[in-house]
């Protein structure tokens, strides 16, 4: 039978509790049918600790920024647990394609948050080592880096990494990006490309709601996980405030990649609670109602709920990570001051793997002419 | 508004899209965060609200999409105009920049108009992350069918985009990002302003010709200033078409100065001051005492913004090419 | 619920049955619960003379480019069901983007097909006037004429020809494209868009089964109808061959588009059933078997089986349509030797609506270059 | 193979990515109808069937999807070399290759390796429809981080196919799609190429010196042959690569004839020949007799099949272009 959808849910957006969710806002542990978890006091503790820093990574940088030693700085306040959860969920050997925003998914994987700030100070383009890592460099251009992120799978697949049974090898890939993007027309031929070789990779949006000033229905009228299973591949929706659940759906997802299964679309659905950047000012676009009303779904509020009420962590517990918070903060803050600008010359080196005599001749040319002003001196 | 106002280019080039919207009501304005939050760099501040959320349109986030959509309208005889929000990000765009508006009219056998305003804040010094200082307009100078403009200033920046968007071709339309807010200019909309498609000397000089367009016109006027403090006269001329090139007034200049210097934040290799030394070599070839030449940006990507004060021709740079082709 | 849809039927491209039927490949009626059309005998010849004559313009035109008459052709044989379906359905304000292949659809739009040999004969790009036949210009671009489409749509919508209920001023917009198509970045924006805006375009997918030398299941391993329900509209797969059926949800498909109801995608299941264009060879990649079976699906052969059976048409009928195909093979053959070559100046003059000095300099110049051979001669 | 065989350059062509294959189990061929069908053009005809679908992949219709999935694999340690079916359509792909393949290595401050070579068959001359004869070299050599090279004959393409390959920058290989089936000749599979990074004198003169690429070498040799009978002595120098160039033997070529024309099919307007004649003035200026000359494609769009002789430089442009420069 021809099949002729009348689409569209009720309201644009759908149903926003049309999701997965295993922790309410109010703290509240829920099962679902199709993911069940039954995480560690040290898991669930974890995921505290890794909110709260990535948390105070966020506001160092927003005041860094504020006192001018940033350009910029993109902010993930309010995703938290969709980064965490997500991150948290990845094997060693899988790799990460992030956007500008995934400061939650850079922390997990071991990156320096002051490699962050170089990015957004204008030091550098990202100077940690994705290869390190197992974490790309952020990319700005909206969405090409789920291509990238697909053809890196189609590579573990090559490698031979991809269903053979070996959990320390079988390696998953994971393209991350925003609702805005998935208007973009390289995120839908990365969802061709991976359906078309069941590449192992995980397309982990988070719908936080906004792209800049627009919201979300101006790129979709219906849920953005449908939009995998029109290229043939499944779609979930997850509760993107909650750590739990984003764990719990991307782990599946991920196992399903790396055993060969192909490509899963998750939409973690959140919300961006500050600005799209330091430059940006919301206060023109939206209403501050709907701020206050995510403020109640806070994702790190309910594990705290939740490890309170279990017993599972102690005020000491909660001192510490506080106290490791202000570390981080004076690490990121002197840090920042401290770090180097970039070589006038040193860019010209690394233009090509293999240097051209005409980019060396003009970089010399240049050297001279800096050394003429030393001389002028 | 009959009255004399002094305006930021920015502020010019809302006036100036304000009042094309008035004066003709198929044009259109598309792209991303033009709506409510009047782009990025508030350009557009305002005009959704007085002149709708049709002739006002935020798009999905899709530069394709836009331009196609865009060529779509254009052929259903709207005049859209696009906001591409960072030079960046047009290269998405480009494929139907290059073979679908450039081509239509040419391959409608010059019956389907294509009057498509692209409009892209270019260049850099903003101290922005990668992608938001790029300098694309030898890419499109170089594709037939596309008219490219660049403004200098808030005066030019009202007149030419409406003069753009009365154009029936379609023109790429850059706008020095890093000007729109600095310094304001009288604009008196009852002037009447020098055709779009010429170039214009905007400093009087014997000794050398300096060429510029857009964020260097401020540059090469300062170079030249600083210059003339020590003796020497250069005529600066503000470009302002790039394709087609009006060299009527650069040739006549060279033939008198002997000398030229092409100065542009684009990269050098291929950029527009090869085809302007090309073309002022062929012409004047007699009357040149030195090459033609080049100061630009260098041939690396865009640098980390800590480093774009060396990446960007300044001052320095300018006459140090000036001192160049003075000795010999 | 969140939905986690394990998708894709049992075979890649689905049940090629599982779509819209109204004419058996056999000429038998079949009734469809969505689709009632109850066609009057005038319609039924009219849609068996389209399509015969269409075939005869592809067949002239392939004798052609073998004569080296042409510089190649595109051939639409074994779609003419689904292209004379789709223009038949349309009212005479509603507009058309085709791609290279829509010679039926043109024929429709009273485009004398002399005008589309041009094209391949390289005299010109497309000498109607698109104005004149709400039919543009053909377009080699892949994908890229389904964002023009949308974009007229959206005119119209700005025009306030949608959805005001008259029967003469609402206005839907047709976007024609191929199955290799739907991959591109273009197309996939053209559905955000169109969805975002509801814009009154119908997408029009002729799957005919390759894309150049690449089956469908490179594309899309579900059938590619489903791919508009991830963008929030409807999709319906029609037997391309079937020219009642795809008449059938064209229109209705067209009347949703008008009345305001947003875009549909159609996927008119068919076969290419010659090579992509004169100078490809299909042997290379695919078995005369598959060819051999579609044979049997042809579909002109099953409305003439009905014209006949229900007495329709009689003998003269066929004859004179025969007779009136050879007429228009004898217009196509006289008329493509007599197209003039294009004038090497007259280009110059239409590459801007307003010329360029420069331009006009270097028109001049290469006129009297070509001057002075005539001088010398 | 040992021996010395004749080859076309696209029998050339399909025997040096077969050797690159052979060489590095790494290198990996990606495009559309490049399996099966061994391409429209036949380039990689049979490599399917012998290296198998996982290293000679056919792709969906999709080109931005290509070259963004190529990024993929360089990264993941591959040598992707890409085909783009015909110059038209390289557009769509634009995007990822100016903003992450050319930009990767640097941004990554020299971590990452782009080894990604897009093979695209350019030029026009084969009555082709639109789109199918486009010559998009400059808009690739403007972009820093990118290498343009362009073969003109069968042991060029044999050798310079392996060596792009074998570069661990990305490279732009443009194939003169009219000369694919035209004349053969020796390849010996021992010899020593010259370094890829090299512009070759093809032809040895005195009077001018003729510079060109790709399908325009065979012309220009052509031209040079018809001069030579009236007397004249055309040096001529195949650029083989576009960008960086190698302008050592053009500069010493320029220095000998005091003359040049450059010839290409690309449009003229900011055109390679716009950079070189920019480039040669600045280095040669004192030798010069007469301004760098640019032959090219009209700064129209590429016209209807039927128009093509008119816009494509042929021998009797270059020299028309060769009498213009020797008559300063
Ligand atoms: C191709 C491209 N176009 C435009 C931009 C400018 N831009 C930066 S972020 C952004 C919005 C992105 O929204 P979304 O994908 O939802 O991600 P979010 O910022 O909300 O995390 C835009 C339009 C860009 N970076 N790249
Ligand atoms: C952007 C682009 N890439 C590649 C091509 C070359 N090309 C022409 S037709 C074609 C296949 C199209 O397949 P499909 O969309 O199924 O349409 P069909 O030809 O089967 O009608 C290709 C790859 C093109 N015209 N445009
Ligand atoms: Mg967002
Ligand atoms: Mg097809």
């Amino acid at each position: 039978m021809s099949q002729h959808l009348e689409t569209g849910p009720e309201t644009l957006g759908g149903d926003p509790t049309d999701y997965v969710q295993l922790l309410t806002p109010e703290g509240v542990r829920v099962e679902h049918p199709d993911y069940s978890l039954d995480p560690s006091p040290e898991l669930l503790r974890c995921f505290y600790r890794d909110m709260t820093l990535t948390r105070r990574i966020d506001v160092e940088a927003t005041a860094l920024q504020r006192h001018g030693e940033l350009g910029i700085w993109a902010q993930l306040l309010g995703q938290e647990a969709a980064q965490i959860g997500a991150a948290r969920a990845l094997a060693p050997q899988d790799f990460v394609f992030p956007t500008y925003r995934e400061h939650g998914v850079a922390w997990v994987r071991g990156v320096d948050p002051l490699k962050l700030l170089g990015l957004f100070r204008g030091s550098d383009q990202g100077s940690w080592d994705p290869a390190e890592h197992n974490f790309g460099l952020y990319t700005i251009v909206i969405g090409a880096q789920t291509l990238h992120a697909t053809g890196y799978a189609m590579g573990m697949q090559r490698d031979g990494v991809v269903g053979t049974g070996d959990p320390q090898r079988d390696t998953a890939v994971v393209a991350h990006f925003g609702d805005g993007a998935s208007s973009q027309g390289d995120v839908n031929e990365a969802f061709v490309f991976a359906a078309s070789y069941q590449a192992p990779v995980v397309f982990f949006c988070q719908n936080n709601q906004w792209a800049i000033s627009e919201p979300i229905e101006r790129q979709s009228r219906i849920p953005l996980y449908h939009r995998a299973e029109g290229f043939g591949f499944p779609g979930v929706r997850v509760d993107g405030n909650d750590v739990l659940a984003t764990y719990a759906v991307m782990k599946q997802a991920l196992q399903r990649a790396r055993e060969g299964g192909g490509p899963t679309l998750i939409e973690a659905y959140t919300y961006r609670m500050g600005a799209h950047t330091t430059t940006d000012d919301p206060t023109r676009y939206r209403l501050d109602d709907d701020v206050q009303r995510w403020k109640l779904k806070d994702p790190i509020a309910r594990v705290e709920v939740l490890l309170r009420r279990n017993g599972y962590a102690d005020d000491e517990f909660f001192a510490r990570v506080q106290q490791e918070a202000d570390g981080l903060g004076a690490h990121l803050r002197e840090g920042c001051r401290a770090l180097p600008d970039p070589s006038p010359l040193a860019g010209f080196d690394r233009v090509y793997a293999e240097q051209t005599e005409e980019l060396a001749a003009q970089r010399d040319e240049y050297a001279g002419y800096l050394a003429s002003f030393e001389g002028a001196n | 508004m009959a009255t004399t106002t002094k305006m930021t280019l920015a502020k010019a080039l809302n006036a100036g899209l304000r009042r094309a919207m008035e004066d003709d009501p198929k044009v259109l304005l598309m792209g991303e965060d033009i709506g409510r939050l009047g782009g990025v760099f508030r350009i557009t501040d305002g005009l959704q609200k007085d002149f709708g959320e049709d002739r006002v349109i935020d798009t999905p986030l899709a530069e394709s999409g836009i331009l196609g959509t865009a060529v779509g309208l254009a052929l259903a005889g709207y005049r859209p105009v696009v906001e591409i929000q960072f030079d960046g990000f047009v290269y998405p765009a480009y494929d139907q920049i290059v073979s679908q508006v450039a081509k239509m009219h040419y391959r409608s056998g010059g019956r389907a108009a294509m009057p498509v305003v692209v409009r892209i804040p270019f260049g850099g010094g903003i101290g922005a992350v990668e992608h938001h200082s790029e300098s694309p307009e030898a890419q499109f100078a170089h594709t037939p069918g596309l008219k490219v403009v660049a403004c200098s200033n808030p005066v030019d920046a009202y007149w030419m985009i409406q003069q753009a968007i009365a154009s029936p071709d379609p023109v790429i339309f850059l706008e020095p990002k890093r000007l729109y807010h600095s310094a304001k200019a009288d604009i008196d909309p009852e002037a009447t302003p020098p055709p779009l498609w010429s170039s214009q000397v905007v400093r009087r000089g014997s000794d050398l010709t300096l060429l510029c367009y857009g964020p260097m016109v401020s540059t090469c006027l300062r170079a030249a200033e600083a210059a003339a403090g020590e003796g020497r006269s250069i005529e600066v001329v503000d470009l302002r078409t790039l394709s087609p090139l009006d060299l009527g007034p650069v040739t006549d200049s060279v033939r008198r100065t002997g000398r030229a210097v092409v100065a542009h934040e684009a990269h050098v290799n291929l950029g527009m001051g090869a085809e302007v030394a090309a073309r002022i070599t062929q012409e004047c070839f007699y009357s040149l005492e030195a090459p033609v030449l080049r100061v630009g940006g260098f041939d690396t990507p865009y640098p980390p913004a800590r480093m774009e004060e060396h990446f960007l021709p300044d001052l320095d740079r300018v006459l140090e090419a000036v001192d160049r082709v003075m000795e010999y």
